[in-house]
Formats: structure tokens, C-alpha cells, sequence
């Protein structure tokens, strides 16, 4: 049976056709998961893509985490549902507290669109699975409030205990702290990205195919449970 | 009818790119009596009713619950 | 409570002054009203007429040339519907069409940069939703005073971050666009937004009423006090007191997240097939719309003005009328699909209502608090607009200019002038990295941009199984087009046509955005009879068609116009997208050819500009055929993949479009010039382009150029890390990334 | 050593779909009693010397100039 992915649209999300697309290159069915049902329809994950929910008013992921969706989404992240935010999902995730910290203004004080280079530092999530420790693949960022900030003690659990999925390679975009790209829960099963790997699946498209790994280790881990 | 202000700020120890870009352009201007410059929020909202203990108490949840991220944010609540 | 004006009181009081001159129209045409009802007008039929009759929404001073676009056009079987719609709609094959359109947002981008630009790409993008079509992607067309003034510092931040917060909000990619600098935009920056969308063929959507019993609806935003300047006059003159209306802002403020909204609604409503007529509300609001509809569809129509959901409580008919609120659509649905309308309006959290229906009497009636207070012909309003045939004159100056020819300026000597000009070019402002500008703006959105920033053209797959895709691009030259504005109009129309074919699309159609100075003056009205007879010739020659587009008049500071501006688009269709060229030099061993003929031609030239701050001369010279032979070249190697890479020449000639194109993919050359060193490097000829050509293909591509007449030097090799110039100079690539790279962040941070 | 505030919010006939976002936030949460929220920015000016007469005059240029846009914008200027 293929793995279902569903794929959250709130008022404002842009990248969800992406998002299912990506899933489908890799192999998995993407289910449309809508902000204003409550209701899961039994997928294997769930992606919360990028965009404006909301328009990204007030605070970025500030009113989509108050979603219908998202008080089903909530008590199955913390059962251990594989759950990826992407850029305004990360937001989202961030603001639900699903996962510590918050996403801050870029240091630029512009919105920032270009490729990165990313370092994997965690491939004991379901969503990271695939790539090896220390790889470094290229994604596109785009974002306007991606900085990652977090209080000190937080920051440092993060990297003592190997919660830091991704960081960016060279020069820092955009100000985040310790140069973190994406970061997960303890159990390692939500994981907030800045950066897109939907929009690096296809070098005619993208600036690499590298982000399909992301997609492809959900459908490896939910194949295996 | 009621107007109650919330105010915003982001915590002291929170990273504040964008007052520190004004903070210096106040000193480009010719302002150098400017040492810092915070950027923050404010909301006035606008209330059917009185403000009253409960609505002032309500106001405060909706505040630290949608209005600030008390993860970075802390903020003030006052029925001028 | 206030008295407001209704159709009995103005039959009543024929006499009762009404302030036409303040709302811009001429005491001729306040007759001309006056004679087409029967009596005056009430205030709200004023609005109306003085909103509808205005220069922007009824071309009183340019009609009578945009005529020349349809009278000339070429025959052509792909255009599903032309000027006079919305947008003009394009078969592109396998059942899709692609409709397109660029716009003017320069005043209200000066006034408030942010608001104002981001008003505009709102403003062009439901110009094409209302074609019944997906909006797919944007571009930015810009132009501001010098780059170095503090105004700019001022402008061109706010207009970008403008253009990024809506366009990126939105959830469209924008695929391109233009970035210039001349101290004529100081005080009227040039902010053209072009939007592009796709459909199935059955899709397309007219913007008319049908069907007398339909309902009319008005969904989107809440309207409010936006933009109604005129309504203010209307207010303080009619009712003797400032009060009301003395607090109406002009700027108007937009909601990029209502738009999402409302185009995924709008989508879901045709999909449903509940929209019989549909109109986005654009400068001239409910009654641009209203009056639109029903002349469009021959039938009357009945509004209860009531009904119209407000954000301010207070605004009265005539305001009603002529606000500016962003966000609005108005459609016309049968009764039976109103319920199930509301339904997907909801859905989306879109506010909807009812507002009148569609009437058998072929006359637009509109009621307020019960009375009439509209009773009049909708296409009086809508079609039937005054006319002028403007005085148009040739400028005193304008021989003297063409007699100022630059090729007794002093020119560099030796490799180490050239070498420093080639750099001082590349750093300019005009010529130099627009990366701070489009690092704003998401290109990836929607995952099927092929080409962006800093291609020729952008290029957006429409079909991911075959391949078929659309390539878009924009140009404009006001220096040229001040030295000749017939010419300037085609070589902007040839650049972007050769843009496009660059990446080897088919160019198809054409969409125009004409930035002049006032119509009154017979300069500027000479001018843009000249831009406009030259592009619709040049149109007619290259065998595309203008489909739509837009006038913006009035851009001058005081008595001073600006350079004439018209802003030229062409969209192509890709076969393959697969198959796309693009200009990064990637890999070494490829040998680079120069396309096209090269003359000493420097009038109007970046290097004229730069090097001795000099404009006059002629620009230079149009070769429309050669134009042609180009694209069908570039046409036939990206199908056969001959090349590995190609890029036009146009501002800074080989000079600039070499240093491009190595820093572009990250290889240097090492070329020989094949004539004269400065002219080689720095003429600006048209119809030219450089190649690299695929090892091994050389001869076949040799070929296509023989076969075409399109004459193919071979001036070099790809490879190393330098742009070396043999028997000249060198330049390592870090030292031309560094001019092409700081001239921006310098100026703007 | 001083503290200014600077408030600055959107003129009152200005469109303000951010506030109106907020708004229906609240009501979906519950919070009825909204019946609207503007949403504007605050500045906390801390300032070398104290905020006397000639210092607040600079701060108001300094908001006209560079905090508000008076086009769109107003502010008002405390010394809390
Ligand atoms: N305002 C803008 N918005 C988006 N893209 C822009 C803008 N200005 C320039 N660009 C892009 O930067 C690149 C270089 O621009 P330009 O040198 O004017 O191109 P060309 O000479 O081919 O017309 C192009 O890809 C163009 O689309
Ligand atoms: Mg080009």
C-alpha cells in the first residue's frame, strides 16, 4: 500500500500543490488535508507547507495554529504522527509549540529568496532518514521572518542532544541563530525546515533534486512501521 | 464601547535586528543622543461593552495566547 | 441626515451648479451628460460619468491611435480574444490559452512606494483572473530617477518591497522584469506590473452581463473611503461642508491574502460553472464595473447600493461609486446558483452579497435608501466616452538631438581603457546585478519556473507531461525612444521579442505599456503617435499581435515629461521546456559565436551614457527581418540542443552580454573581436545575440545560421576563469563579479 | 539617561486588513466582544541625557522622518 501523505491548506498556504507534488515524486500518495476540517483522514504524516497562512498577519504561523485542523494535528504530533513543517509550517509548529523556539525577522530585514547550501545534522528523524550525517544538499530559502531564535538554554539542549536536523552551510542568510536551518522534537518525529526541499526536486525546476530525500525517507519510515 | 491597548515588545534578551537598523539611522540623521531604539507592537482594540475586571482578564489570555509569542514576546494591557 | 441627489430631484433642479470641472470633466462634456439623459445628472451619475470619462478608464487621448494595433495586426489564428477585454487571451496548443497583460502603477508608486506598488500587482492580477484564467506568474517593469539621489533611496526600496510582499503573498512567481535608472523618473518613477495566466480553451470568462433576472454580485473586500479624491469634491461641493469629506485618504492599501483568497474562490466559482459574466473592480470601481457589465452584455441592470458590504459606515453613494477598494469582484450568476455561490464564498471566508439583478430595459439603475438616484445608458458610460484627436507636434528640439551624434566623442584607448570601460559599464546601475531586487521576489512558487532572474526571459512549464511551457519578457528604452520614438517603440518590442526567442520560444503576442508625459502637450502627443504607429508596424512585421495593454499619461513634474517610455512585453511559447536555452557559460571547450551584424552605433548607448553622460544621436537602426531570422535560429537549436548557452546583446552590447554570461554560469572565454575593439565591445546594434555552442555541433548549427542569413562569427571558447580579450585585456572573474555585485547593495543596503 | 516612547499607528480612514485579520482571530476564539483592533508599532527611544524639551522636538522629527509615514501614518510621542 502506498504511504499517505497529507498535505495541510490553510487560508494563505502557497506551496501545497508543491509540497504534493514532492510526495508524489517520491513515490507516496499526497492526501489535501483542509485547515478547516478536523480531521486527519488516517494518513501515515503530515506536511504544513509554506506560505502566507493568514496572510501572515499579526506574527507568522500566529492564527493558523488556531486552525480546526490543528487540534487533531496537535495530540497526533505528540503521539508520534511524522509531521514536517516547511518554512510557514515550521511557524506554524513553532507557534503551537509543537516544537521550542520562534522564527524571527531576517537580520537583513528583507525578504530573502535564493538557493542554500544546508549541512544535515540529524538523519535520526522519519523525514531525514536518507540523507548521510554531515551531507550537504542544496534548497531553496524564501522567507521574510526565518531567523531562528531561541533562548540560550534552549539553543544549547538543541545541539547537546541532536535536535539540530539542518544547518546552513556558508554564510548565514538570514541571522539565525547558530546558523540553525531546521531543528526537531525530542522524539524526533516533527520537524520544522526554513528552507524548501519541495521546490529541489527537479534541477529544470529547482536548483537540485536534492530535496526529494526529504519526502522519500517519510515513505522508507512509514514503510517500516 | 471600550478601547484597550496592548503593547508588544520583544524580551530584553531577544535579538532585535530592526531597532538596532533605526537606532542607527537615528544616528546617520544626527541624532546621537539615541543609545538604543526597540521595535515593537502595539494593538488597540476596540471592545463592545466596558472594560471590566473580566474583560480586562479576558483581554489578557487572548494577549498572551494569540497577540504575543510569549516565547520571545511580553507585553502590557492598559484601558486608557 | 444628509439629503442625498436623486434622479427626481436633478429632473426638479435642472439648474443647480454641479462641480464637473473639479471631477476633471471639461464643461463639454458635462454638456455632452446632460444631453445623453435629458436633464443633469444626479451626484452619483456624476461620479459615474467623471470616473468612466476620466483619461485612464476611457483613452479619450489615445484611442485614436491604439486603433493601428487592430488595423495592423497580423493575421493570426492563436488569438482567442484581443484588445478591449480585460486581457487578451492566446492559444498556445493542447487546448490551453494564456492571457496576459501589463499595467501602470506610477503615480500612486510615488506617492506611497510600498502601498502603491503593491496595489499595482493586485490591480493586473485580477485583470486576469477575470479572464477565467489561473494567474501563473509576474514581472516588475521599473524605472526611478538617479540611482544615487535620495529620493530613489526613498522610492525603489518601498516600490520593490512592495512588489515582493503582494506578488509573494499571493503565491506567484515572478519570472522577470526591467530595473533602469535616468534623473527624467525622479519625480515620476515608471511601476509596471505584468501579470499571466492560464486556462483550459472553454474557460474564458467575458466581462458581461447576461440574462435579465440574473443576480449581480459583489464579493471580496469590504468596500471603504480608498482612493475617492474626487468623491470629496463631490461631498464638500454638493453639500457645503468639508466635514465628510475632507478625510478620504488616496492611498490605497492592499490585502494580498484577500486576493489568495479570492483567487482560489473566483477558481472554485468558475469550476462550478456558476459565473455568468464576471469583472474585477480595478480604478473606477463599482461603477466601472457595473456600467462595464451591462453594456457588455446589452442588458440593464438594477443595484441597490444599500446592499454594498462597507468597512466605513458612513460613505455615501457617490463615494460608494468611485471607491478604490482593492480586493472586489462582481459577478453575474443565475438565481438558482446563488445559494451554492455563497456557499464556495464562505468556503474561502469570502465576504459575498447581492446587489441588484440584470434588467431587460438596457438601462443601469441604482437605488439608495429606496430612491433612484442612477437612471442612465450603461454604454454612455462605459463605451461611448468623449474622443480627441490631440494636437501632436514634432518636439523644436528633436533634430538638433538626432544631429548630436555620439561618434565624435572621445573614445578609451588602448586594452587598458577598454578594459576599464567594459568595467565601469558592467558596475553602472543600469547594467549592473539586479540580484538585491530579485532576491525579494520568490521565483520558485508553484514549482514550474524554468527560467528566471537573470535570464533573457522567464519561462513557466504549463504542462509537466509535455513539456509545453511560455516564455515572458519585458523591455523599454526611453533614451532611445527620445531620439526616435518610432524606432525606440520597435527596438523595445525587438528586444523582448528576441528575449524570448533567446530561450528558444516562438514568440506569439504582445502586450504594451505606454509611459508618456501629458496628451495636452503636442510634444508628448507627437511622441506617442510616433511610438505607437512604429510598434504596431513592427508588430505587423514580426507577425505578432498586440493583444491588450495600457496607457499612462500625465508622467511629467511640472512642464517636463519624461523620456517616452513604452514598455513592451512579448509572450513566446515553448515547445519543450526541457529543451530551454539559457546564458551561463557552464562548461569549457564550447565556442561562442556572435549572431547578428555589428555597427558603430552608439546613440542613446549605455557607453555614451556612462562614459560622457551624452544622449542624441539616432539609435540604432531597426532590422525587423533580421529580428525574425534570429528567433527562428534560436527556435531550431534548442530542438535539435545544439547549444550551451545564448543571450541577447542590447544595453552595453558584447561588453556587457559576455561579462553576463560568465559570471552567469560560472565559466570565463577568451574571444578575439572581430573588428574594431570599442565598436565590437560596446555598440549597441540590434538583432544580435552570442551563443556557445555545443562540442560537436558546430557544424549544424553553422548551418541553421547559413540556411537563415543570419550571419555567425566565431569569436572564441568557453573556459578558465578569466574574460580575457586576446591581444587586449583580462579580467578575472571574482574582479567582474565584484562591479556586477556591489553597485546595488552599495547604494541601498 | 531617558526613555521615549513613540507610537505610531495607521490613520484612522487607512485600510488596516491586518487589524481586521486579528479581529476575526479573536472572534474565532471566542473573544465576541471585539468589534475591531488596528494593529501600529511602538518605539522605545532610549535616550543619553534626559528628555527634555529640545530632545522631544528632535524625536518628533525623527518620527515624522523616519518611524511614521506621514502619509499613511500618525504618531504620538511619551516620556513615560
Ligand atoms: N524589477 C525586476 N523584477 C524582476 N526581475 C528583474 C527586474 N529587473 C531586472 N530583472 C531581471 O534581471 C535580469 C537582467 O535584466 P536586464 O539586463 O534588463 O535584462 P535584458 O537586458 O535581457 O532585458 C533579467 O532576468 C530581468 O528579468
Ligand atoms: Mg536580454
Amino acid at each position: 500500500m502506498t504511504t499517505r501523505v497529507g498535505v495541510i491548506t490553510f487560508p494563505g498556504s502557497l506551496d501545497d500543490k508543491d509540497a504534493a507534488r514532492a510526495v508524489r515524486r517520491a513515490g507516496g500518495e499526497a492526501v489535501p488535508l483542509w485547515h478547516a476540517d478536523r480531521d486527519l483522514h488516517g494518513v501515515d504524516a503530515v506536511i504544513l507547507p509554506g506560505g502566507f497562512s493568514y496572510g501572515d498577519y499579526l506574527r507568522c504561523g500566529a492564527i493558523a495554529r488556531f486552525a480546526p485542523v490543528m487540534t487533531e494535528l496537535v495530540p497526533a504530533a505528540r503521539a508520534g504522527l511524522p509531521v514536517l513543517g516547511i518554512c510557514n509550517g515550521f511557524q506554524i509548529l513553532c507557534e503551537a509549540h509543537l516544537l521550542p523556539g520562534a522564527l524571527t525577522r531576517n537580520s537583513g530585514l528583507r525578504f530573502v529568496s535564493k538557493d542554500v547550501r544546508l549541512r544535515m545534522e540529524s538523519t535520526a528523524t522519519p523525514w531525514t532518514r536518507q540523507f548521510a550525517a554531515g551531507q550537504e544538499i542544496t534548497v531553496v530559502l524564501k522567507s521574510g521572518e526565518g531567523a531562528y531564535m531561541a533562548g540560550p538554554v534552549t539553543l544549547a539542549e538543541l545541539g547537546a542532544r541532536g535536535l539540530v536536523v539542518a544547518r546552513y552551510a556558508g554564510a548565514n542568510p538570514n541571522g539565525s541563530a547558530a546558523g540553525i536551518a531546521g531543528i526537531c522534537n525530542e522524539a524526533g518525529n516533527v520537524v520544522g525546515l526554513m528552507p524548501h526541499p519541495e521546490h529541489a526536486i527537479d534541477a529544470l525546476t529547482g536548483p537540485s533534486a536534492d530535496g526529494l530525500g526529504f519526502f522519500a525517507s517519510v515513505l522508507l519510515a512509514a514503510e517500516r512501521t | 464601547m471600550a478601547r484597550v491597548v496592548v503593547d508588544v515588545m520583544l524580551k530584553p534578551e531577544i535579538h532585535d535586528p530592526q531597532g538596532e537598523a533605526i537606532a542607527s539611522a537615528c544616528r546617520r540623521l544626527g541624532f546621537g543622543q539615541i543609545l538604543g531604539v526597540r521595535q515593537g507592537k502595539r494593538f488597540e482594540l476596540e471592545i463592545g461593552g466596558s472594560a471590566d475586571d473580566a474583560v480586562m482578564a479576558r483581554i489578557a489570555e487572548l494577549a498572551a495566547e494569540l497577540l504575543a509569542n510569549p516565547v520571545i514576546e511580553e507585553f502590557e494591557i492598559r484601558a486608557p | 441626515m444628509t439629503r442625498h441627489d436623486t434622479v427626481a430631484r436633478a429632473a426638479a433642479t435642472p439648474e443647480r451648479p454641479q462641480p464637473h470641472a473639479e471631477l476633471g470633466l471639461t464643461a463639454a462634456e458635462y454638456a455632452r451628460i446632460r444631453e445623453i439623459l435629458g436633464r443633469r445628472p444626479t451626484d452619483a451619475e456624476l461620479a459615474i460619468y467623471s470616473v468612466m470619462w476620466s483619461e485612464h478608464c476611457s483613452y479619450k487621448s489615445s484611442k485614436a491611435h491604439l486603433r493601428q494595433f487592430a488595423e495592423k495586426a497580423p493575421p493570426t489564428e492563436a488569438l482567442l480574444a484581443g484588445i478591449g477585454h480585460n486581457a487578451g487571451v492566446v492559444d498556445i496548443g493542447q487546448g490551453y490559452a494564456v492571457t496576459f497583460k501589463i499595467e501602470s502603477h506610477n503615480h500612486p508608486s510615488y506617492v506611497e512606494p510600498f502601498q502603491g506598488a503593491a496595489t499595482g500587482v493586485g490591480g493586473i492580477v485580477r485583470d486576469i483572473l477575470a479572464m477565467g484564467a489561473r494567474p501563473v506568474a509576474v514581472m516588475d517593469a521599473l524605472r526611478f530617477g538617479p540611482a544615487d539621489a535620495p529620493d530613489t533611496r526613498r522610492v525603489l526600496p518601498g516600490v520593490v518591497s512592495g512588489i515582493s510582499f503582494y506578488g509573494n503573498c499571493l503565491g506567484l512567481p515572478n519570472i522577470g522584469g526591467e530595473l533602469a535608472f535616468d534623473p527624467c523618473y525622479a519625480g515620476n518613477p515608471l511601476v509596471n506590473a505584468l501579470c499571466v495566466g492560464v486556462m483550459r480553451h472553454g474557460d474564458l470568462k467575458r466581462a458581461a452581463a447576461e440574462g435579465p433576472g440574473n443576480k449581480v454580485v459583489l464579493f471580496g473586500s469590504r468596500t471603504g473611503p480608498d482612493g475617492i479624491g474626487g468623491a470629496s469634491v463631490l461631498a464638500s461641493a454638493s453639500f457645503g461642508g468639508a466635514g465628510e469629506g475632507a478625510k478620504r485618504p488616496s492611498v490605497q492599501v492592499g490585502d494580498p491574502f484577500m486576493e489568495k483568497l479570492l483567487i482560489e474562490c473566483c477558481l472554485e466559482l468558475y469550476a462550478a460553472g456558476l459565473v455568468v459574466g464576471v469583472q474585477d473592480l480595478g480604478a473606477a470601481g463599482v461603477s466601472c464595473a457595473t456600467t462595464e457589465l451591462a453594456a457588455g452584455g446589452g442588458v440593464g441592470m438594477r443595484v441597490d447600493l444599500d446592499a454594498v458590504p462597507l468597512r466605513d459606515a458612513a460613505l455615501g453613494p457617490a463615494e460608494i461609486l468611485m471607491s478604490e477598494s482593492q480586493e472586489r469582484m462582481m459577478a453575474i450568476v443565475e438565481p438558482a446558483g446563488v445559494g451554492r455561490f455563497m456557499e464556495i464564498c464562505a468556503r474561502w471566508d469570502v465576504p459575498a452579497e447581492v446587489i441588484g439583478e440584470v434588467t431587460g430595459t438596457g438601462r443601469l439603475e441604482m437605488t439608495w435608501h429606496g430612491e433612484l438616484i442612477v437612471d442612465l445608458p450603461p454604454g454612455s458610460a462605459a463605451d461611448d466616452g468623449p474622443v480627441y484627436d490631440r494636437s501632436a507636434l514634432r518636439p523644436a528640439g528633436q533634430r538638433e538631438l538626432a544631429a548630436d551624434d555620439p561618434s565624435a566623442l572621445p573614445r578609451p584607448a588602448g586594452a587598458a581603457g577598454l578594459r576599464a570601460g567594459l568595467l565601469a559599464l558592467l558596475a553602472s546601475p543600469d547594467a549592473a546585478d539586479k540580484a538585491w531586487v530579485t532576491e525579494q521576489y520568490d521565483s520558485y512558487v508553484r514549482g514550474d519556473t524554468v527560467l528566471a532572474a537573470p535570464q533573457d526571459a522567464g519561462l513557466v512549464r504549463i504542462d509537466e507531461r509535455t513539456g509545453l511551457g511560455i516564455a515572458l519578457a519585458t523591455d523599454g528604452n526611453g533614451r532611445y525612444t527620445l531620439l526616435d520614438p518610432y524606432a525606440g517603440a520597435q527596438l523595445a518590442l525587438a528586444e523582448a521579442y528576441r528575449n524570448v526567442a533567446v530561450t528558444g520560444a516562438r514568440p506569439l503576442a504582445v502586450t504594451n505599456c505606454m509611459n508618456f508625459g501629458s496628451p495636452e502637450d503636442p510634444a508628448v502627443m507627437w511622441q506617442f503617435a510616433e511610438a505607437v504607429r512604429g510598434l504596431a508596424d513592427a508588430c505587423a512585421a514580426l507577425g505578432v499581435p498586440v493583444t491588450g495593454g495600457n496607457v499612462s499619461f500625465y508622467n511629467q513634474t511640472g512642464g517636463t515629461a519624461i523620456h517616452p517610455t513604452p514598455v513592451i512585453g512579448v509572450l513566446g511559447v515553448h515547445d519543450d521546456v526541457r529543451q530551454r536555452l539559457s546564458l551561463g557559460f557552464r562548461e569549457a571547450g564550447a565556442s561562442v559565436l556572435l549572431l547578428g551584424r555589428t555597427a558603430a552605433e552608439f546613440g542613446g548607448s549605455l557607453w555614451a551614457r556612462i562614459a560622457h553622460g551624452h544622449l542624441g544621436g539616432r539609435p540604432p537602426r531597426v532590422d525587423l527581418d533580421a529580428e525574425r531570422q534570429l528567433a527562428a535560429v534560436f527556435a531550431a537549436a534548442a530542438a535539435g540542443g545544439l547549444l550551451a548557452a545564448a543571450h541577447d546583446l542590447s544595453d552595453g552590447g558584447l561588453a556587457v552580454a559576455l561579462a553576463e554570461c560568465c559570471l552567469a554560469g560560472g565559466a570565463g572565454c577568451t574571444v578575439s573581436l572581430p573588428g574594431d575593439p570599442f565598436t565590437s565591445l560596446f555598440s549597441e546594434s540590434s538583432a544580435r545575440a552570442l551563443v556557445a555552442v555545443r562540442p560537436g555541433c558546430e557544424a549544424a548549427f553553422a548551418g541553421l545560421c547559413a540556411d537563415r542569413g543570419v550571419p555567425a562569427a566565431v569569436i572564441g571558447t568557453t573556459g578558465g576563469q578569466h574574460l580575457a580579450v586576446t591581444g587586449g585585456f583580462s579580467i578575472s572573474l571574482d574582479e567582474l563579479r565584484a562591479a556586477h555585485r556591489q553597485t546595488l547593495p552599495g547604494l541601498f543596503g
